[in-house]
């Protein structure tokens, strides 16, 4: 808890109760947010650079289908013990069944700090895992429609910002390798951590803006925002178990699982579903998931993992 | 001079449809338009600029009143319902209106 | 459509008034607004948008008449004599009249 | 109230040109203007903002209607020929008359 | 004088006499300020947590009541020998008795590239300080009238941007400690001066800028911009003798005295005194005090400090 | 090929051509080409700190007059093989003339990653050729007329943002020197290489964008835009063995002769030669020399350089 980067998004969260005027301009968030996705990109790609990429399929495939599974699990349950209607269903669902690059960013300071290792290709799985989430909640909204328009789902998603950047940070960490990227590493590895502490002051800002919204949509998503989290670590973990993942890798696939998008997945539903209502969504992911994840979930998923590790685990 | 009456169509809306509809008032018959960021609130919230989700745009589009029209109409049947959006229009003068 | 006339008022102020004036146009009346942020000169003098104490807002809100009045009238009374400020209005068409 | 109406002029040009252009509108008898930042697209093309040759600026001055002439023809004799640059000016309302 | 950061601040100011289009983006501008401020706090907020609290009770009832006391001295000066109308005495003299964080920022760099101690927490005095002045300033203003409402001058000063991004790095730096914030120390601590140069090369333009108003204003506003913070510095140094605080910490609490606010007190000002003309007070603030504290100021207050230790110290 | 800047510049460009949505903020974009125009300064001005500045006479001389030359052979080949128009060859033949200090930080690149020495009072040659290109340009343009007012002309080539920086930080490294600005070599320097690698990644989306224009211009552009700079590496690469440079020393100045403006030489061809047509040449310096010298090039001149010293050189 007395993690820095922990601290400064407890400080946002607290200016941002007190209506300070405390901002960080949008061209410093825009900043911010990129050179985390390029880093954690980044140090996916010199993972990739070092192992033969074919290896890693199985992990790809299985990550993959986590992410077709997540909403399916997560839809009945927003309509039926939610009663939210088909698009908002669908769409809540399609961001807990995605992944959070802050929260994954939060995730990595954490192994850091205690030294822990993990399988650095997890930004490799993080790109995977934005994606199938994402189209099962299109059909889950519109079914097998011809309307949609695949084409533009896709280009939304891989041209999005987030997914490009992390695309990109991965495609150049593994053609440069561990010895190119070293000359870059003092901007985007060092600073990494203190970048990512500005980068959660904002987010604290943003939680505590959106926990206003929480009233207005009841108990139940609170509930959602956190059971559904703790539901999907455990898949999370157990699939990373199985994979054979070290300690720190089940943790982190943990987390990604837990982690709810609110970058790439509100993009894409807002082209793709927009009669759902995305401040129903951001509230959830952001109001809820998002700090309970930061200042609870991560250590707790850790915990689980040092626990599959010894019990299920080989 | 060449001065003319012509209609001045201003839509504030969510900053991630900008390229969208920027194109779409091409095929409308716009022939050019002006684009600035913008905060604001409306019956869809509070819109407050601080990250992509919750920025807007403030497009205008000087054009004939057909064309106008036409861009209101678009307007409101595609994003309307769904979106937070603005439209307003309101006669500008202007130079060289054969440009417009 | 349900095209309408209504007015749209911009006020042209130091930012650092941005929260509090638009809590104001609220208790006045206003549905909505949009910012954006602006530098200029004036009276007061040059306000070239650098740091916090030199930065413009450039309010927007569309509603019905009375309440521009009221928005303006209240401008005038609470900022005009101590702030950086204009207020101008004119009359905009907008779809939807009933949001206003 | 001394409520007059005023005539609101609008360039939308090139950035580069900002001061010289703020210049010139004092010479022509503005007393005052206010800036934003933009990006847009016109007859010269898409000019989309991401770095200095490519920006915009929208400059607003509310003046009398002999001096939005003035202003107006100006530009015309000056920029229209070679730079991205449009005009146009519409009535407006204003409290303090006497400041424009 | 061939500090890099002391050239970067007289490169601005030639940039903005040339009338170079040179300029800072406003969104940097507030990036580099709040890296600077949260870094400050920081910086106090470790050295808070080396030492028990209460034994800086002390240290920090005298300089609130030299915060009290300063403006009071100010005012009568101002409203007599300047001629200002009540409002505008009052709120030159709130900006002269509160401080100014780019001043301070000048003189840690000052202490570290000579390699003088100086005590850390003195970045919580710095906040300490902010405050008096600015009740002094309103109280002079409006007298005791029931119309001022304390509650939003309260909200104004803790929540505004500076004040709240000292007290959270504090915070942070406290909970933190030490070892805690060694992990986005690159970020805050290393980039710290290259951030302070950029930071003064955009006050040298904004320093320019204010200089042609000077002429407006007259020679008293250059004098008394010049001679209060000479007269803040020997008050300062000498109650910081009396403290017992080291040679850098005299220095430096004479710096905190001579400096003359230019964020928090301007903000509180206009909110609460808004008849008082802005321009008048930034342009000593700025154009005067800030240039000559920064240019010749420090340097001397380390020379009076050395000799105030020497002489008067213990 | 395989140097992570490059690389970003490649990952710019296909995310420009996939038509995503990234962009830099141009606040940032801003800030990242200020740091770099600073940091290239202060590197020549430390240099400049350790030699008596007047040995370095003859270069700028022979420098200079090579800044007054390539425009004068570029001008008649556009005029009579591309068929353009007076204004529009003046002001391409003025951008090609002066210098690229995007193309030169690469080239700095090039030259630390394979830890080649080169004169690092490069910085004050660039800043040299920056200006007599500009003269040339407007000459060409308008004849000796007395229109051209060029006390503004002046301000806009000194004052422009691009040469005022790199003066700033020239002037700063020569007077604090090479101990002096060590407190800010964290932020210039360790971080070059991110900065820059973030300012190609934009300038890599830039280029996608010109490309489109290209297909306006038609094939003589391209043509162009790759044999002149040929031509001026080999001018270059010939004089700076003539003048007795390093073998990195002679790969820079070709790269910056080589090298086309697309900052300093606009601005002012806007201002003076307002008939141009600012696309073309920016098609040309953006859309096909900058990319071409970032690729091919530079590692091009670096070979000739080693030929040249080899054969030609002392
Ligand atoms: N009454 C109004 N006056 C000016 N701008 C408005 C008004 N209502 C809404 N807007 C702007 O239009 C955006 C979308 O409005 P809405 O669809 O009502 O949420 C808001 O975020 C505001 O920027
Ligand atoms: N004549 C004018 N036309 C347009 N904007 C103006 C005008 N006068 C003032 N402004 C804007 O309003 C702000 C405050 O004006 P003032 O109170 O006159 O200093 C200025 O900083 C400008 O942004
Ligand atoms: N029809 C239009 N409506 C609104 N803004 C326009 C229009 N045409 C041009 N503009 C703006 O004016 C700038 C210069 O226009 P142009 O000289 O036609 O290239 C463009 O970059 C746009 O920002
Ligand atoms: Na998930
Ligand atoms: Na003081
Ligand atoms: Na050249």
């Amino acid at each position: 808890m007395s993690d820095p980067i922990i601290l400064f998004f407890i400080f946002g969260i607290v200016a941002g109760l007190l209506r300070s005027e405390l901002r960080l301009p949008s061209a410093i968030y825009d900043f911010l947010s990129m050179t985390l996705l390029l880093a954690i990109g980044l140090k996916g790609g010199i993972e990739l650079a070092k192992q033969p990429f074919l290896s890693l399929a199985p992990q790809i495939g299985a990550v993959f289908l986590m992410g077709l599974l997540l909403p399916l699990v997560a839809f009945p349950l927003l309509r039926l013990a939610g009663g939210f209607g088909r698009a908002d269903a669908a769409s809540i669902a399609a961001h807990y069944g995605s992944v959070s690059v802050g929260t994954f960013a939060v995730g990595i300071a954490y192994m850091h700090s205690r030294a822990v290792f993990y399988e650095e290709h997890m930004s490799l799985l993080l790109v995977v895992l934005e994606i199938p989430a994402i189209l099962v909640g299109i059909l889950l909204a519109r079914g097998l429609s011809k309307q949609t328009q695949w084409g533009s789902v896709a280009h939304e998603i891989f041209a999005g910002k987030g997914v490009i950047l992390l695309l990109g940070g991965l495609g150049i960490g593994w053609v440069a390798g561990p010895a190119g990227v070293e000359s870059i590493a003092p901007f985007f590895f060092d600073l990494f951590k203190g970048v990512l502490a500005l980068f959660l002051l904002e987010m604290g800002i943003i939680t505590a803006s959106k926990l206003g919204s929480l009233r207005r949509y009841g108990l139940f998503i609170i509930g959602f925002g956190i059971a559904m989290p703790l539901f999907s670590a455990l898949v999370g973990g157990l699939l990373a178990t199985a994979l054979g993942l070290s300690v720190g890798g089940v943790a982190m696939l943990a987390t990604l699982a837990a982690s709810a998008s609110y970058i790439a997945v509100p993009a894409a539903m807002r082209i793709s579903v927009p009669e759902a209502n995305p401040a129903l969504s951001l509230a959830a992911s952001l109001g809820v998931t998002f700090p309970f994840n930061v200042l609870v979930g991560i250590p707790l998923y850790y915990q689980l993992a040092s626990w599959l590790t010894a019990t299920v685990g080989v | 001079m060449t001065d003319k009456t012509k209609t001045l169509v201003t839509l504030v809306t969510e900053a991630s449809l900008e390229s969208k509809i920027c194109r779409q008032l091409e095929r409308l018959g716009a022939t050019g338009y002006t684009i600035t960021d913008a905060r604001g609130k409306g019956s869809q919230g509070s819109r407050d600029g601080g990250w992509d989700a919750d920025k807007n745009v403030r497009i205008e589009v000087i054009c004939a009143d057909a064309v106008a029209t036409a861009i209101t109409e678009f307007a409101q049947s595609e994003y309307f319902e769904n979106f937070a959006m603005v439209v307003y229009s309101h006669p500008v003068t202007v130079s060289r209106a054969v440009k417009f």
